[in-house]
């Protein structure tokens, strides 16, 4: 079955974002209030699978995301 | 004479000069591509570069390819294993050394010289150093921001210093954790620096303060 | 195209050409690919010394550093590109200037960059500048090609455009050597690299014309991304190939895409060829063989081969991930072919695509120099003002950006008047560039000679004697009569010096058509010179007590 | 008032997209079905503004995107 996967993965809690806070800055230049600009990794892909749960999962941790500084969510869908 | 394999991935640019410098260092090096198989080398080197032009994370790609389960087995059996910048990226996303290299704390490539202090001679990559010497190497990366959970667990290599030998904020080029440059295993014969010795390898390049780090680990692979 | 050459090219062709054909025609004969006005004038360069292997005319010219090496150098523009995707446009500058060294079958070793833009108090200035540098570094970084050196100017009339010159140096053995044309018909051509979608398309066409006044909302079709990741894989593929001595000539993609490629490497030496267009790996959908003939996407090479050592090379390609594909045949008579699904869609005489006559456009002296007055500036002020100044400040910014150290052969990192690259254990090869936009504009003959003096004193600072030089012309719409007389002014100089200093041009570029918005550029001659070093003499940089500091020649 | 921001990046249809071919390689090298892998930019922030909507706008034209090269979509949701 054919399905539409998302796949987030953010740096764990404590973790300095360096892109994120160069943007932050560069955003607060131009005259935006803003705060805790974050870049979390984003990857949206076609998955043809029986097990699309095992094997997403398996492919963010042996893959899309690093234990050590990552945690990551996903969505799958049904692709119609 | 002792040989070693210097790995090439997609993407990897530093092959040649990196096996340059361990002919120079007295052994025998050879490119091996990494689709081939890793033979009878003595030990194996991860040259720096941009495998897979660094996409997903640095070195997260190649760490995942065939090959690296031969220089797991490399590492296991205690042969020296170096991995050089972007070695030492997949170094880490092997799990073969703690830690991960993060984006630098100035989110930018930065190409410059530094000054590294040698903390541990005890490792076969860095007996013809004294402890507590200064060195100078170039690096060169925009991914050398060294993360581990817990660095008292880590065995460190090269700071990075002053000219004096302090290992000081100023000094820190990237954002690094206790500065640290170079890391090895607990055993010691795997060993990860963000800083290149191959191209401190040469009085005309700037220094041969990492030309003995290749003649050590040749020396070490003799034995 | 002008109404004119539209009349003679239906007058030589004897009919009216149908739509894939005047989509070829354009761009074959758009300035930024024909040089129809800079040809005649270009011919007063000196090209030929005991230096000179090969002179202008291929993809890179070659010199000879020793008897078993070789240096191929050439330079390139991406002005317009840049200055509407700075960070594409200079990436795939630099990709472009490889590509030329590589398809002569040497190894791309060093890159510089001229860059040029426009104040930095605006902010549309500082984003150019910003994102051509991010581009550059990106794309040599990856390549693992370092930028040893460069010149970064910023000037007022560069205000919302941006000048990017790339220049590049390989290093071949003289057996290696693979020319850009093929010598026999029967030879298969293989197309490898990316595959081929719509951007660029245009790319020639767009760079022979003005931009307008909202340079960022231009045709979305110029812009290019770009992919070093393939790049690097074509740099190790295409000189495996080479040194298998199978590859019979070689051509990068560029301006003009498979057209150009494929029309020059078979025409030059009078032969014909036949395209299948639809073989083509494409990247888009529903690709017309119009918009196929005429890309311009980038990290594409056109290969000729003999049709009983495909498979050997095909291996090469594929060991490296490359795809590949046999895309023609290079024919006896001198006709350029294209089927689309065993349909013929064009079919033109070679040299209709080649031969595009020069056009000699008015010319009118004009006068900028006039006497300096010096300012009533207090020498404090003065000194602030110089030595705060973008153009005189550090540009470590900039190159630290670039890893100026891979290959391990840096041997003077960038900072110094000219970049060294260790060559053997004895001798390096000396590289640098330069240009004054600001005297060629006030006297575009002296400007140039300037420039090549500026080279050679560079080159000579670190030691080297200067063996050859390559030239970028960076101007404004030729069809303006005093732009015209600077541009001839300019290469006059560029000859008069070079012939005083015994040096030759081995290769370079003309970039027409530089304004925004109505506003010419300055007449900018960029000059880059090749120098042999013994690495025992370089002389040091560094001052210590006690010396004496002494200036030759008399200030003004 | 104080919002939470997600904005989306994605390179427009037909533009090459070696990062997106690269990784959907290397999860089909290990054994996965993936197709079409997309590595969209995606930006996640805090912005205090009256006008969030046409803040928004602005920064995706004038810093989060690349109008010659992007199209972008965003969420904004008030924070509680
Ligand atoms: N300003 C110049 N000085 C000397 N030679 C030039 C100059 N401009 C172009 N040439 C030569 O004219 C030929 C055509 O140039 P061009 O179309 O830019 O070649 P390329 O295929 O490298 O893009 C090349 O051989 C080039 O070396």
């Amino acid at each position: 079955m054919k399905w539409k996967v998302t796949v987030i993965v953010r740096l764990k809690e404590g973790l300095n974002d360096p892109e994120g806070r160069v943007i932050g800055n560069a955003l607060r230049n131009l005259g935006y209030a803003v705060e805790n600009l974050r870049v979390p990794k984003h990857f949206e892909f076609e998955l043809e699978s029986e097990e699309p749960e095992e094997e997403v999962e398996e492919m963010c941790r042996k893959l899309l995301a690093n234990p050590l500084i990552h945690d990551y969510e996903y969505s799958i869908e049904p692709v119609s | 004479m002792v040989r070693f394999a210097v790995v090439v991935f997609p993407g990897t640019n530093c092959d040649f000069e990196t096996e340059r410098a361990i002919r120079k260092a007295g052994a025998e090096a050879e490119r091996v591509w990494y689709k081939t198989s890793l033979k009878d080398y003595d030990g194996v080197v991860l040259p720096g570069g941009f495998s897979y032009a660094d996409y997903l994370r640095a070195g997260a790609i190649a760490a995942r390819q065939e090959i690296m389960d031969k220089v797991r087995e490399f590492a296991r059996e205690g042969r020296p294993v170096l991995g050089i910048c972007n070695g030492f990226q997949i170094l880490t996303e092997t799990g073969l050394l703690p830690g991960a290299l993060r984006p630098n704390r100035i989110p930018r490539f930065l190409c410059r010289w530094v000054h590294l202090r040698v903390n541990d001679v005890e490792t076969p990559f860095t007996s013809l150093y004294e402890p507590g010497e200064v060195i100078r190497m170039p690096i060169a990366h925009a991914e050398g921001n060294y993360y581990v959970d817990d660095p008292s667990k880590v065995r460190t290599v090269f700071q990075y210093s002053d000219g004096k030998g302090n290992v000081s904020e100023e000094a820190n080029p990237n954002g690094s954790v206790l500065n640290i440059a170079a890391i090895v295993n607990e055993r010691g014969n795997v060993l990860g620096t963000m800083p290149h010795p191959e191209r401190a390898s040469d009085r005309f390049l700037g220094s041969e303060d990492g030309l003995r780090l290749f003649r050590s680990m040749v020396e070490w692979a003799r034995r | 195209m002008f109404p004119h050459e539209e009349k003679l090219i239906r007058e030589r062709l004897g009919r009216e050409p149908n739509e894939v054909e005047w989509a070829m025609l354009e761009v074959m004969w758009s300035e930024h690919a024909s040089y129809k006005s800079s040809r005649p004038w270009l011919k007063l360069l000196p090209t030929e010394n005991e230096h000179v292997i090969l002179g202008p005319g291929e993809d890179a010219g070659i010199v000879k550093f020793d008897d078993e090496t070789w240096i191929v150098v050439g330079i390139e523009s991406h002005n317009h590109p840049s200055a509407v995707e700075p960070y594409g446009g200079a990436a795939t500058g630099v990709g472009g200037i490889v590509r030329d060294i590589l398809c002569m079958g040497a190894r791309p070793m060093a890159l510089l960059d001229p860059i040029r833009f426009g104040p930095l108090e605006k902010e549309r200035n500082r984003y150019l500048f910003e994102y051509v540098v991010k581009g550059i570094a990106d794309y040599g970084n990856r390549i693992g090609v370092p930028t040893v050196g460069g010149e970064t100017e910023f000037d007022e009339s560069l205000d919302n455009y941006t000048l990017v010159n790339v220049a590049c140096v390989g290093v071949m053995k003289p057996e290696h050597l693979v020319h850009s044309y093929v010598t026999e018909p029967g030879l298969k051509l293989i197309l490898v690299g990316n595959r081929t979608g719509r951007d660029g398309i245009h790319g020639v066409t767009f760079a022979s014309e003005e931009l307008s006044e909202n340079a960022e909302e231009e045709d979305r079709s110029a812009v290019q991304i770009p992919d070093p990741f393939t790049e690097k894989l074509l740099i190790e593929a295409t000189l495996e190939a080479v040194y298998t001595g199978k590859v019979k000539a070689l051509k990068d993609l560029g301006g003009g895409g498979l057209t150009c490629a494929a029309s020059e490497m078979a025409g030059k030496k009078g032969f014909g060829a036949v395209v299948y267009a639809d073989r083509v790996p494409l990247r888009e959908p529903g690709m017309t063989p119009k918009e196929v003939m005429i890309s311009e996407s980038q990290e594409r090479m056109l290969f000729a081969v003999s049709e009983a050592d495909i498979d050997v090379l095909g291996g090469i390609f594929e060991k490296y991930g490359l795809e590949w594909t046999v895309v023609g045949d290079v024919i006896e008579e001198p006709r350029f072919i294209v089927y689309w699904k065993g349909e013929k869609v064009a079919d033109l005489p070679v040299e209709l695509l080649a031969d595009v006559p020069t056009i000699e456009w008015e010319m009118e002296p004009y006068k900028a120099e006039k006497p300096v007055e010096t300012p009533e500036v207090s020498f404090e002020k003065a000194f602030d003002l110089v030595w705060g100044s973008p153009n005189i400040l550090s540009k470590r910014w900039i190159w630290g950006q670039y890893d100026h150290e891979v290959q391990g052969r840096t041997v003077l990192k960038p900072g110094r008047d000219a970049a060294i690259l260790k060559l053997n254990d004895e001798y390096g090869l000396a590289f640098t560039s330069d240009g004054n936009p600001n005297h060629s504009h006030l006297n575009p003959y002296h400007g140039a000679m300037g420039a090549v003096a500026e080279v050679v004193r560079n080159l000579v600072s670190v030691g080297a004697e200067p063996l050859a030089l390559v030239d970028n012309l960076n101007f404004a719409s030729p069809e303006r009569p005093e732009v015209y007389w600077s541009f001839a002014e300019t290469v006059k100089g560029l000859a008069d010096a070079a012939k005083a200093f015994g040096l030759a041009y081995v290769s370079g570029n003309v970039s027409f058509y530089n304004e925004v918005a109505g506003i010419p550029i300055k007449p900018t001659p960029v000059v880059a010179g090749l120098g042999k070093v013994k690495l025992e003499e370089i002389p040091e940089m560094g001052l210590s007590g006690g010396l004496l500091i002494g200036v030759v020649g008399i200030t003004k």
